[in-house]
């Protein structure tokens, strides 16, 4: 079963990927951005990381891509007007530079390369389905200042988002009532 | 189990379709008598007696509605964005229906056991935004432009507390399986009172309560549709089907998160008395229906928030009494683990 | 108590540190008060100390703490840690008690000064970093303090840098102790390479056996050291610096320029004994310039007519009193002297403060005189002094310039002690000669400092009375010949105890080749044992009376002259200055000594570092600089062609760079 | 490409599907001029970036890779809410999400 999960999921992921890159309408690249991350999970969860795809879904799909949404919203953004300084040596090279890359990685990709050593952990725990407490574990032993690191992150993130959209004078948000 | 005659996956295939169909109904079925039953309430509490012309009690009348609806006509605005026009409807559908295939209604009578279910039935109600985002914007009405607006900020903020409510009953049943969460609130507590994790977390249930409310944009929080400014908000542009697609998602999104309250904080499938083979269901859609009741009860009864008031409520008290909530909690399961010693 | 070492730096520090912080809060009299309050409470933890410390077994009188490992690298390692031993106690209580008394005494004579609170900061962080000196346990941290007072004296000299003469008399000291701290830190190094330590302790252990005595590292070292010493304690050469350092205020003259910095040098002379003893050719240095240097200041100290700096000079001869002990291997002899000197050297400068406080700021012994009934409480205290510096008995001086004459005589260089006594004569002379100038015969007092004339505040005055009471009694504790009565020498015998040892190395050494530096080394060891370790055998008890007797009849020589020259018959002395005009000009400029440093280091120096700044600087390094510069701005007017604002063309420039950096990935496989 | 028949997919699939995303995500970020749209370019790379950890994590039988993905997804979220911000703070100053409207910040 599992290989033909896998396809489908790969051939959504990879067209609406494309199809983000191509869409004029930001909406439209959005949504499709939306479905690339949610084929993603189910590709996570092949790979024996449910809680990553759950994850991923809530994040991702959930929080990030709304936000792309609302932003594209309240700046009502409709279809982009692809003209502008230069652009066919834009689209030119840009494609041109996306195929030598892709060249050199199809490269490196069938040049023989080996793992890394395993893991420690037993391998039923990792592949188990429920590895949350696993990678709980991880997270608050080894990683543990990491975690804290992001939090910190996350704060500082806070505090910009804040700031930045706060307009001079009137103090509010980017989310007062439209 | 094995039906006789069939190789495994082909069995394992068969009783997949079974449990989707089974909770398909399960979602959809009960939507009409919810909304004849909203109109009932509502009459009620007006004392008026809502409708009771279209058979006994009036119980045909949502199927009325929908026959009615069916012969509406459909509309397309101009300017509208139409793939998304069209998309926006069945999103509304889609996460209250995969939220059910995670819930358990009764003990081995669940589509699933995803060991991380309650994870699941937070993604799909994060994704509950696109639909009326998506809706509100397609139409290219400033109306629903707004109405989308407002539904997006709202659920996102909203959407923390819930994730932060729920986190007491994780820590306490040690476990994101919704099936390990109702296992672990059987029995009962100083022998009469049934050990179910509302007496544990009051303060979580009353937060996952609200915020219920919040993220199926019911009234006070019915912002994204407030009739009286924004004319329906969201839908405003739409007619016929999509509209009663709409209308059916609120209210399934309605039993699908009372279901998973009741999974999680009324002890789900338990109850005394009858065998939980029958009984187990029955209780669980008993203690889904009082959910609903209140639902219907709370909008009848309470005016609607201000948009300042919503994102107090929701980033000045939620989330730092569901934060606090969740901190008491891990103290006392270290506590009870005996970490500390 | 002992275990509390560190608090002995530490209170001055902290005085420093509140007065820092909170100074302009508290005020001035907050200030005075902190200040005095932390050097006083660090005299009562020094003597508790020393208490704890006389109480221990003689063998046992060493104790080291350390606070922390301050830096190591490979096998070298410095520890912040501190050593009590007799000798540092001692140092220390000198330090604590006279700077206890000095920083009472700076409170009334500061009195209303614009850098009130700035003196007071300085005078912490100079007794700090002295007592770090004296309680360092390795060159390294003694190092730290040396050039913390060096740099607390620059600061109080220059205390009022308005005054040009003031600020370039910093500048002098300075430079001049440069020289001597580049010597010492020379020294430090050449012990650090080739012993791998700057403990204390190890290095005295391991320089007996690593090296042959007189060897050319041992005498390296030791002499490196000395230029230290004549560096800090104002030696010739480099004199020079102590008597501008007068510039300063009375109070820190008399604490660090005469009590207790300048001392410094004999203090590690004293605590590098080992060293010394191993290098014969240095001790022998040591005692000849220690010799010539006391004659060398006394006679010009004949004609200075600045009080101040007549008191300088004897301060700088008396230290040379103190290395000519050291040299001929009378330590304990060096640091008795030491400290008695400390007191009634304090307390002349002190007096003489006071005076110039009555005269409103007057330094000219010409413009004093009869001022004997004004300041009566001055007049006998400084008339203490000058006795203990004469050398009369029973005050203190006599006790410890004796000593130190007894051990010179016994030493290999007799001539050496013939200096000694005509010093000793010519020291009583100028002393009184200064004492009658100031209190004695006619007022020559100018009108103006007249008429309010006042003797000096309670704050002053007392201090006066205790110091002059030390001056007369501290003598007593190291009464010779007395068997037991030596209370000073038994105590520090202990820090001397290797002295036996290293002579009979020495003279060992002698022994197997008769070289001229060694033999000497050996008398000098030989003889320098009666004075060194007490209790080793005495040169005999008459000739010892008979030393007295005659250095005490040098010291009247000395009064009666001055008596006569400048208090009955004055006069005499104006025409003696004209009869030898030449000698007197000499004497009264010092021998020209500035002069010609100035026009064989200074002026040169000058001439140089003009050159390489108008040459090499403005140059070669500008040049150097500027081109850097040119180049970036090249580089940078090409580099600009690729940001043209575009964040498109940088993505693509970006991208690019990976591409490249995979292809060359590629070639490397 | 025997391996869609069996019922186990080889690791090099996985990478090879990452190394293909990163691709249109840079590609989509050379080619567009919309801001936004080059921003969601950058989530595509990241998402490429996870899939390849998580699929070295799942064979190499560890939960670190997983963790950095974790890691990746809470910085990724930060990074969106300060764009996004920026990105507004831009169109309030020059009504436009066009890069190359926006092009004062050169030498």
């Amino acid at each position: 079963m599992t290989p033909i999960f896998f396809l489908l999921f790969a051939a959504v992921a990879v067209f609406s990927a494309l199809m983000v890159v191509l869409q004029r309408n930001p909406v439209a690249s959005a949504l499709y951005l939306v479905l690339s991350f949610c084929s993603l999970a189910g590709l996570y969860v092949l790979l024996h990381a449910p809680f990553l795809a759950a994850v991923q879904v809530i994040v991702y799909a959930g929080a990030i891509m709304v936000l792309f949404l609302f932003v594209i919203m309240l700046l009502n953004l409709r279809k982009d007007v692809e003209a502008g300084v230069h652009r066919t040596a834009r689209q030119l090279f840009g494609w041109l530079l996306g195929l030598v890359l892709a060249a050199q990685l199809y490269l490196l990709l069938r040049a023989p390369w080996g793992l890394g050593p395993q893991g420690q952990e037993p391998a039923e725990a990792v592949q188990a389905v429920g590895n949350t407490q696993a990678i709980g574990l991880r997270l608050y032993t080894d990683y543990l200042l990491p975690f804290e690191v992001t939090s910190i992150v996350l704060l500082v993130a806070i505090v910009g988002a804040v700031v930045l959209s706060l307009r001079q004078g009137k103090h509010e948000g980017i989310e007062e009532a439209p | 189990m094995q039906i006789p005659g069939l190789s495994p996956d082909l069995n394992w295939f068969v009783w997949a379709v079974i449990k989707v169909v089974a909770l398909m109904t399960a979602v959809l079925l009960p939507v009409p008598f919810v909304v004849w039953a909203e109109r009932k309430v509502a009459g009620h509490i007006q004392f008026r007696p809502g409708p009771n012309r279209v058979g006994p009690f009036g119980l045909i009348q949502p199927f009325a509605d929908v026959v009615k609806l069916l012969f509406k006509e459909e509309t397309l605005p101009e300017k509208a964005d139409r793939v998304v026009y069209f998309l926006a409807p069945m999103l509304a559908l889609i996460p209250a229906i995969t939220v059910m295939s995670v819930v358990p209604v009764g003990p081995s009578f669940y589509a699933t056991d995803v060991n991380v279910g309650l994870l699941v039935f937070l993604a799909m109600s994060s994704l509950g935004v696109y639909a009326v985002t998506l809706a509100g914007w397609s139409g290219n009405n400033k109306y629903g432009l707004i109405g989308g607006l407002r539904a997006s900020a709202q659920m996102i903020s909203y959407e923390l507390s819930m994730g932060l409510s729920v986190i007491g009953v994780v820590l306490l049943a040690g476990s994101l399986s919704l099936v390990t969460i109702v296992e672990a609130q059987s029995g009962t507590l100083f022998g009469f009172l049934p050990r179910w994790y509302v007496f544990y977390q009051p303060v979580g249930f009353a937060a996952f309560v609200l915020t219920m409310l919040a993220e199926t944009n019911r009234v006070p929080f019915d912002l994204p549709e407030a009739d009286s400014e924004l004319v329906a908000g969201y839908h405003v542009e739409y007619s016929s089907m999509k509209f009663a697609a709409f209308f059916m998602g609120e209210y399934m999104n309605m039993l699908a998160i009372s279901a998973v309250c009741t999974t999680l904080f009324l002890g789900g499938w338990h109850g005394p008395w009858l065998p939980p083979a029958w009984g187990g269901p029955l209780w669980f859609f008993t203690k889904v229906a009082v959910l609903m009741v209140c639902f219907l009860w709370v909008r009848w009864t309470f005016p609607r928030l201000r948009y300042d008031q919503l994102m107090n409520l929701g980033w000045k008290v939620l989330l730092p009494l569901t934060l606090a909530n969740a901190m008491v909690t891990a103290l006392g399961v270290a506590l009870r683990e005996g970490w500390f010693r | 108590m002992l275990d509390h070492l560190y608090l002995i730096p530490l209170l001055p520090l902290v005085g420093l540190l509140v007065n820092l912080a909170l100074g302009a809060r508290l005020g001035n009299r907050g200030v005075g008060l902190v200040g005095c309050a932390a050097i006083g409470a660090a005299f009562v933890v020094t003597a508790l100390d020393l208490a704890a410390l006389a109480r221990l077994p003689e063998a046992a009188r060493h104790v080291t703490q350390t606070a922390w490992t301050w830096m190591q690298a490979g096998g070298f390692r410095a520890d912040v840690a501190f050593l009590l031993d007799p000798l540092s106690a001692v140092m220390c209580l000198v330090v604590t008690f006279v700077g206890f008394l000095i920083h009472v005494y700076s409170v009334g004579y500061m009195h209303g000064d614009s850098g009130y609170r700035r003196y007071f900061i300085a005078l912490n962080l100079f007794t700090f970093s002295m007592l770090t000196l004296v309680l360092a346990d390795n060159f390294v941290l003694m190092f730290v303090g040396w050039e913390g007072v060096g740099l607390c004296s620059y600061l109080l000299i220059g205390h009022w840098f308005e005054r040009h003469s003031a600020a370039h008399a910093a500048r002098k000291a300075f430079v001049v102790n440069r020289i001597g701290d580049f010597g010492f830190l020379l020294g430090i190094f050449l012990l650090a390479t080739s012993l791998g330590t700057v403990n204390f302790h190890e290095v005295f252990a391991a320089a007996p056996e690593r090296w042959a005595v007189g060897g050319a590292l041992a005498t390296a070292t030791a002499l490196l050291l000395f230029l230290g010493a004549t560096g800090k304690s104002a030696q010739i050469p480099l004199y020079v610096w102590l008597p501008d350092a007068m510039e300063g205020p009375t109070p820190v003259s008399a604490l660090i320029h005469a009590a207790t910095m300048v001392t410094a040098g004999v203090y590690m002379v004293a605590r590098c004994h080992a060293l010394f003893e191993l290098a014969p050719a240095a001790l022998v240095t040591v005692a000849v310039i220690g010799a010539a240097t006391a004659l060398f200041a006394a006679t010009i100290g004949l004609v200075q007519r600045d009080i101040k700096r007549v008191l300088a000079y004897s301060t700088v001869s008396q230290l040379g009193y103190m290395f000519l002990a050291c040299g001929v291997g009378a330590y304990s002899a060096g640091i008795f002297h030491l400290a008695t000197h400390a007191f009634f050297k304090a307390l002349l400068f002190l007096g003489a403060g006071s005076v110039i406080h009555a005269l409103s700021g007057e330094q000219d012994l010409r413009r004093m005189g009869g001022l004997k009934g004004r300041l009566p409480w001055t007049h006998g205290t400084m008339l203490i002094a000058c006795l203990a510096i004469a050398g009369i008995p029973p005050f203190a001086g006599f006790f410890s310039k004796d000593a130190i004459l007894a051990a010179a005589f016994a030493g290999p260089l007799r001539w050496l002690y013939y200096v000694g006594l005509l010093t000793a004569g010519l020291t009583a002379f100028y002393m009184f000669r200064l004492l009658y100038l100031t209190f004695y015969g006619g007022s020559r007092v100018t009108e103006e400092a007249e008429h309010h004339l006042h003797e000096s505040p309670p704050a002053m005055v007392v201090p006066l009375a205790v110091l002059a009471v030390g001056s007369a009694l501290v003598g007593l504790l190291g009464i010779p010949l007395l068997p037991g009565a030596d209370r000073f020498g038994d105590f520090l015998k202990p820090v001397f105890a290797d002295l036996g040892h290293l002579r009979e190395l020495a003279a060992a050494a002698a022994a197997g080749h008769a070289s001229a530096t060694a033999a000497v080394g050996h008398a000098a060891a030989a003889g320098a044992h009666g004075a060194a370790a007490p209790g080793a055998h005495h040169a005999s008890v008459g000739l010892e009376v008979a030393l007295m007797a005659v250095s005490v009849a040098a010291g009247l020589v000395g009064i009666f002259v001055a008596r006569r020259l400048y208090l009955l018959e004055p006069g005499v002395a104006q025409r003696l200055a004209e009869r030898f005009q030449r000698a007197y000009r000499t004497l009264l400029d010092k021998y020209y000594v500035d002069e010609l440093y100035g026009a064989l280091v200074v002026r040169p120096l000058e001439r140089l570092s003009g050159w390489l700044w108008r040459v090499f600087d403005v140059r070669v390094i500008d040049g150097a600089v500027d081109g850097t510069g040119g180049l970036v701005v090249l580089g940078g007017t090409i580099l600009r062609l690729f940001q043209n604002g575009y964040v498109g063309t940088y993505a693509f420039f970006l991208v690019l760079g990976v591409v490249i950096l995979f292809v060359s990935l590629g070639g490397a496989r | 490409m025997s391996w869609v028949l069996g019922d186990s997919v080889p690791m090099t699939a996985y990478i090879t599907l990452s190394a293909v995303l990163f691709l249109l995500g840079v590609v989509g970020v050379l080619v567009r001029r919309n801001a936004i749209i080059i921003f969601m370019s950058i989530e595509l790379m990241l998402n490429a970036a996870n899939l390849a950890l998580v699929t070295f994590a799942s064979f190499l039988n560890q939960t670190a890779g997983q963790v950095f993905v974790f890691f990746v997804m809470a910085v990724a979220a930060a990074e969106v809410a300060v764009g996004l911000a920026i990105i507004v703070n831009v169109f309030r100053a020059r009504q436009t999400v066009y890069v190359d409207e926006v092009n004062l910040l050169k030498g």
